[in-house]
């Protein structure tokens, strides 16, 4: 994967000047970068910096959070995500997404991965897509036996494994995953990179990390932000994007340097 | 260059794929249509309930032209020869609602934490917690009839030994208390309120996430401080909006304040003495009123809803101040 | 269905007091003469009752007033002819009392004291006026303050009684009317608040319907009437006091009967009828009702319940009215 | 690991009884429980003692006979019971439930998830405010003035005017329980690409529906214990009907008229029909709690 | 730290068969383990496998979920934990704990962080007790400028570090964490690392995490848990409980040594 050229690549997203507030607040501005497809592509920063307010522009749930408000430009495979004529459901449909805190419904289990394949209609073999998604989300062989239980009795990292899951069953186009990982043990987390690598075949996948290992093992192209004081604003800002060997190996900035060099993980 | 080219736009049929144009189809028919229908009930909802309030409005111009703002400090209510004010029953709706709030605010919110915050086993909270919802089926009439057969007899020598005692108190004065009077309107309207505020207030508690209190206790703070510092304040809202329901309710309540409060058409400050409200004027003379006396009695209501909604007003601004206070 | 489509559904409403006969009078005829007819009485009180039968909303509204005002000019303004009101039946008030040694019928009350009584001037039982009054129990008399207890509610009780004292008493001023403004005492609601109040306070009297009193087995006074006689209440004593001339619009109001042997506080109630029906078969059935509340069953159970039936002069006029309603399918409604 | 490795505690004063905790943080704790228990037990001592009364005497005059003879017992006499006055509460509430509970939901659903901070929502928060306090009877002219003057009195009219009764306490019950639905639920279920409607009946109402229930019990509750509003709706019958646009008898319609004559019989009847309505909101709450129970499992 | 023998510590904790159950059924089975005073312990071990389950026994917020049970024997500075006469309150006033999801007040950021001391009734000087929490928890330059803001409106990571601030803030004996670090930066994650390396000076620290490095780097102790099979019922359990150094380097168990190998983190 990581031999696979740039130009040989076509871009799902392309986003240009784009800043976004919330309220009167500017929290991120002038981002622009072009995510390839089915390529695997890491943001990574310091907290705070915008990594998940610019992930989730990409499926517009930005619009549910009040007083939150894009600008810009932002287009999926050409066509403008923000303009009016977009539904946001029919993008949130192709983009899924993976929240930083898990988020599982007060529902059973197997509901819960249930859940999209439902409301989106899809003629599918239900029981099968429930056990696929949940096996490959490397939940399966702890709660084949207790699929009846709330999702919300899980332990956190089983809980951050079940929206994952959750996720997959509905197979979207591209995937957006904040801090899929932070909650999972080495062997889980070992999976979902798996996992990853798989699903990188058909998908296209974004994903926002703090581990610098994780994003130099699984990634390609990697996106750098950090913050910067605008007065005494604290404003996120795209620092430096590139392929991921770049970033880590050579990058331009300075500041870039000093973040991946600091490898904690 | 053809991989690349099959590769542009990412799956093979890029057309369906990047799709995400607002079309027609059954679930975005569904969607729109859903949203378009809550907002059409939410709006039908708006203009019946205006509607009431225009038609009550209508059928109160006579007095209200007659009467003009008079009606709200004249202390006479004469059917015989046409003049009426309602200084009196603004009086004793405005106590009673108070006075009722006062017993059950404290009793509801008490008893909400009680059923909700593990102090007894859920086989004692359950049954309690239904018990207590049945209270608001009893049809005021009966807790009328009970008020007058069991609650005025038993509490009239309290009343009176309070009266001996405290009656230098302006609002335990008077002489010697009969019963009716706006006081035990109070009493049983706080019976009647309090179940409001425990269900609405218990189900609000209920649904706060249990990580919040966890995180008080982890930090040391007892049980009650839990519960005073971080459950009431996160669930404010919903303890008002009880509060506010169940005002509501006190200060709409007819028979109660009919059978109960002595019906005095004059102003005594003391709540021992018999009183009215305006439920009970509209209540008590509907039925044999004649025109203009229909119209003033009309009119009370719409004075009762204009107090209802400064009430509400003023509730308003001491959540949002209180609210300002805690972010 | 069959047999639905054979039943009349007839709905009056209004006055609350004579309503127990009015359900016991229908649900007797239904029972025992004709299954087919169901008349259904709502007591909404005199007053919403003839907003009832202006608003063309039910087939007859019964009152303790007659058609008077305001509503008189809308009933003729929409229908273009006077409301046919008929009086079916009367009642007595009485006043009630609860002192702790004298028992029922043992207080006597003239004129001028009971007056004085409603107007404030007599506050005590221990006033030497009650005590004139009253010799044989004078010593009896406790010193007790007097709590007067009247209807919070508008009633047609109030009405009769109001009548009564404005036409006896020179100091009262509140006039008469279905609630009015009291100079003294404490309001209750209802017959039943009233009765409960006075047996809870010693000291308290109030006036109520004699079969409120009779019923609830109060202690009621002995009355002078406007012949000078102290009379007790008895249905003969209330019968031959409303039966006096009857006005063409059978609108009879006797404030004080001039009999001597008459009861003081007595009044009707009538039953408000349209002058046309739009629909035969509930006239027919509607009239037939009426007249069989004034035959001998009807009028059996009038006494069984205690209310005054009407003398035998009234009932034949009453019969004329009735039989001179019309049918017309497009009365107005 | 070995058991020598270990020395005796450390000299730390560690106390982690009660007494740790400073005396007015324990004494302030043990006063707001006695408090609240004692709030607990007058509540609780209070409403018994109603329901104790309203069920001794009630329970007095309940038999097969009075709960399923479709006659009242004329006054004066003894023989009949008022079967067709449980009927027809039942068909005013089940009317008015089924105007005001649907439409109740969904204003509120709007209030709450799509239409918040807009003008119209401001608008039917303001008249859903002035109207909890509005006494009973306007309800009743209202469902008079618009209903019944154009079809007579039926069992719908008086739904009508329950319905407006319910109407202002289901919107405002159900928008404080959905606005206690963690957005994250709906961020979840949004990211899924479900459309809001999808959103809102398959996560957000689920979510809030106990809280929900409780609002629609208590609306129900205060509806079936008024006799004003179906005064001059619902009206009377005497006779069994179940035209749900005719006249029908109501409970609590008989229960204040049979409360205001002075027949003994009558008014043990009237106590009687407060218990049986009682019984009725009872089993609502019941069946409504176990649907809900059942559904969200 | 490291080179501070055993010999020379007391143990703050001492478990003996501690078995803990959600209603019926068993989660975590007879861990016996004594935690040194003034030293970092770790808790690693797959996901589910009881690891927040056991961390939330020390200090009974068990006690809170319904229908959890904890059997067996607990002690602190000798004392039963689970005795009738010890008050839970007073317990956690001395054994603070960071929850593994953020659960911020809905109160100002400043709010938070004085919550502790204001109902403590602390003696102190607030203002200043909440910059140095805050200092500590590496989140005081992101706040400083709008401490009146709520506290949930804070990015995931930012509020992770005010629920240590927060923590820190009541001056307890005995800090509980479940993977403080999974939502911060490498930058956060360093300084609380550090953080902890200076409160250990006086304070005993358990730890969970799922980061080998992180458990590695910062701990003295390590306990390593894991996963059994009893029926169809997947029971937790402590497979191996010594210095970090042995875990890592010499474990006496085959399991032990396939977790801490797989080195991701
Ligand atoms: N509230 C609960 N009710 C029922 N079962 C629970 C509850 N919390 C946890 N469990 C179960 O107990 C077991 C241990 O959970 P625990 O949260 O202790 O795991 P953990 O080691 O912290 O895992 P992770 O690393 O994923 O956080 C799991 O199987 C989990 O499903
Ligand atoms: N709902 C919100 N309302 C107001 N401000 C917000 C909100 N969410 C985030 N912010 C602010 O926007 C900035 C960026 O937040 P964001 O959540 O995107 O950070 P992040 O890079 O994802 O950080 P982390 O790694 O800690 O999750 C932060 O300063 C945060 O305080
Ligand atoms: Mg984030
Ligand atoms: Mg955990």
């Amino acid at each position: 994967m990581q031999t696979q050229s740039l130009n040989q690549t076509s871009y799902v997203f392309r986003t240009e000047n784009l800043n976004v507030y919330y309220g009167s607040n500017l929290a991120v501005k002038n981002v622009t970068l072009n995510i390839p497809a089915r390529q695997i592509t890491a943001f990574i920063g310091p907290s705070g910096c915008g990594k998940s307010t610019i992930l989730r522009c990409f499926n517009r749930t930005n619009d549910l959070i009040p007083g939150a408000r894009v600008e810009g430009k932002l287009t999926y495979h050409g066509k403008d995500l923000y303009a009016k004529e977009v539904d946001p459901v029919a993008v949130r449909r192709r983009i899924g997404m993976v929240f930083q805190k898990p988020n599982p419904f007060p529902k059973s289990i197997y509901d819960n991965v249930a859940y999209g394949p439902r409301v989106l209609g899809m003629k599918v073999d239900l029981d099968e897509v429930v056990e696929t998604s949940l096996r490959r989300a490397a939940l399966w062989d702890e709660v084949k036996d207790k699929l009846k239980e709330n999702g919300q009795s899980l332990s956190g990292g089983q809980q951050q494994r079940l929206c994952i899951a959750r996720a997959l069953a509905v197979k979207p186009d591209v995937i957006l995953m904040d801090e899929p990982c932070s909650a999972l043990d080495p062997i889980s987390t070992r999976r979902i990179e798996e996992l990853m690598k798989e699903l990188e075949e058909e998908y296209t996948i974004i994903i926002v990390t703090h581990n610098m290992q994780q994003a130099s093992r699984v990634s390609d192209m990697t996106a750098f932000f950090s913050v910067e004081l605008v007065g005494s604003n604290r404003v996120g800002e795209l620092m430096e994007f590139d392929r991921t060997e770049v970033i880590f190996n050579s990058p331009t900035k300075q500041a870039t340097r000093d973040y991946v060099e600091g490898r904690f993980g | 260059m053809t991989s690349a080219a099959t590769g542009y736009g990412s799956p093979p049929n890029p057309d369906i794929d990047v799709d995400i144009e607002k079309k027609a189809s059954p679930s975005r028919a569904v969607d729109v249509g859903f949203v378009r229908l809550t907002l059409a009930l939410a709006g039908f909802a708006g203009i019946i309930l205006i509607w009431v309030i225009l038609q009550t409005t209508e059928a109160a111009l006579p007095a209200i032209q007659q009467f003009g703002l008079g009606f709200l400090v004249t202390a006479r209510w004469n059917p015989v020869e046409n003049i009426y004010g309602v200084l009196p029953q603004i009086y004793g709706s405005l106590m009673t609602s108070l006075v009722a709030l006062i017993f059950a605010i404290p009793l509801g919110i008490g008893t909400a934490i009680f059923l909700t915050e593990g102090f007894a086993p859920k086989w004692v909270t359950a049954p309690i917690g239904f018990a207590i919802e049945l209270i608001v089926a009893i049809p005021s009439v009966v807790l009328g009839l009970w008020g007058i057969f069991v609650l005025i007899p038993a509490v009239r020598p309290i009343f009176r030994a309070i009266n001996q005692t405290l009656g230098w108190i302006p609002f335990f004065g008077g002489p010697a208390p009969r019963g009716p009077s706006l006081l035990i309107v109070a009493m049983v309207l706080g019976i009647m309120i309090s179940p409001i505020i425990i269900s609405i207030t218990r189900s609000t508690f209920e649904s706060l996430p249990r990580s919040l209190k966890e995180g008080a206790l982890a930090l040391g703070a007892t049980r009650w401080e839990t519960i005073l510092t971080v459950m009431i304040p996160a669930g404010l809202s919903g303890i008002v909006s009880s509060i506010m329901l169940a005002l509501g309710r006190a200060l709409g309540e007819t028979m109660v304040a009919a059978m109960l409060s002595g019906n005095a058409n004059r102003i005594n400050i003391s709540l021992m003495q018999p009183g009215s409200t305006i439920t009970a004027l509209i209540a008590s003379q509907f039925g044999e009123a004649g025109r203009l006396q229909v119209s003033a009695l009309m009119y009370a209501g719409v004075v009762l809803m204009v107090l209802t909604l400064l009430v509400n007003i003023v509730a308003e601004i001491i959540i949002r101040k209180f609210q300002n206070l805690e972010q | 269905t069959s047999a639905q489509a054979q039943t009349v559904q007839i709905s009056g409403a209004g006055a609350t007091f004579p309503a127990p006969l009015l359900q016991r009078w229908f649900d007797a005829y239904n029972r025992t003469v004709d299954p087919t007819v169901q008349v259904s009485y709502q007591s909404v009180g005199s007053g919403a009752g003839l907003e009832q039968v202006i608003n063309g909303a039910v087939d007859f509204g019964v009152s303790e007033a007659p058609f008077s005002g305001a509503r008189l000019e809308s009933f003729r303004a929409k229908y273009g002819y006077e409301p046919l009101q008929l009086p079916l039946g009367g009642g007595a008030i009485e006043f009630a009392y609860n002192l702790p040694d004298i028992k029922d019928g043992e207080l006597i009350l003239k004129r001028e004291t009971y007056c004085g009584i409603v107007t404030g001037e007599i506050t005590r039982w221990d006033d030497n006026r009650i005590k004139a009054d009253n010799p044989d129990i004078a010593n009896r008399l406790p010193p007790l303050d007097i709590t007067w207890v009247h209807r919070s509610d508008g009633s047609g009780t109030t009405f009769v009684f109001t009548n009564h004292l404005k036409a006896v008493c020179p100091n009262w001023t509140a006039g008469a009317g279905t609630s009015v403004e009291w100079p003294v005492g404490i309001g209750a609601q209802g017959n039943e608040g009233v009765a409960a109040t006075i047996k809870q306070e010693p000291g308290a009297i109030g006036y109520v319907n004699q079969s409120y009193a009779k019923l609830e087995n109060m202690a009621t006074a002995r009355l002078e009437n406007k012949a000078g006689n102290i009379v007790e209440f008895s249905t003969e004593a209330a019968t031959s006091a409303l039966d006096a001339p009857i006005p063409d619009d059978f609108a009879l109001l006797v404030p004080d009967p001039e009999g001597p042997n008459d009861y003081p506080i007595v009044g009707l109630f009538w039953v408000m009828l349209y002058r046309e029906y739009p629909d035969q078969e509930k006239l027919t059935k509607l009239v037939e009702t009426l007249k069989w509340t004034q035959g001998p069953e009807g009028q059996a159970i009038t006494r069984e319940l205690d209310y005054i039936p009407m003398p035998e002069a009234a009932i034949q006029r009453i019969f004329a009215e009735l039989d001179a309603i019309t049918v017309n399918p497009n009365a107005v409604r | 690991m070995s058991d020598s490795a270990q020395l005796a505690p450390e000299k730390v004063d560690i106390d982690i009884t009660r007494a740790a905790i400073a005396p007015v943080r324990n004494y302030t704790g043990i006063v707001l429980t006695l408090l609240s228990g004692l709030f607990v037990a007058v509540i609780i001592a209070s409403l018994s003692w109603v329901l104790w009364d309203v069920g001794k005497e009630g329970i007095q005059r309940i038999s097969w006979d009075v709960l399923t003879q479709t006659r009242y017992p004329a006054p004066g006499l003894t023989e009949g019971g008022f079967g067709h006055a449980i009927v027809g509460s039942l068909m005013v509430l089940a009317t008015g439930a089924a105007l005001s509970f649907p439409f109740g939901i969904l204003a509120a659903v709007y209030l709450s998830e799509f239409g918040r901070g807009t003008r119209l929502a401001y608008l039917v928060k303001f008249s859903c405010n002035v109207l909890t306090g509005v006494p009973a009877i306007l309800c009743g002219l209202f469902a008079y003035a618009v209903v019944v003057r154009g079809s007579g009195f039926s069992a719908f009219s008086g739904g009508v005017a329950l319905g407006v009764l319910m109407l202002p306490i289901v919107i405002r019950s159900t928008e404080e329980a959905l606005l206690l639905v963690s957005p994250d639920m709906r961020l979840a279920s949004i990211g899924l690409g479900s459309t809001r409607f999808q959103t809102t009946m398959r996560v957000v109402l689920p979510a809030a529906a106990p809280a929900i229930v409780t609002g629609l019990i208590l609306a129900l509750a205060r509806a079936a214990g008024e006799a004003a509003p179906l005064l001059f709706t619902a009206f009377n019958n005497n006779f069994w009907s179940t035209n749900l646009f005719g006249p029908v008898a109501t409970l609590p319609v008989m229960v204040y008229f049979f409360s205001i004559i002075p027949f003994r019989l009558q008014q043990e009847l009237a106590w009687a029909g407060a218990l049986v309505l009682l019984a009725i909101v009872l089993a609502a709450s019941l069946i409504a709690r176990f649907l809900v129970h059942r559904t969200r499992r």
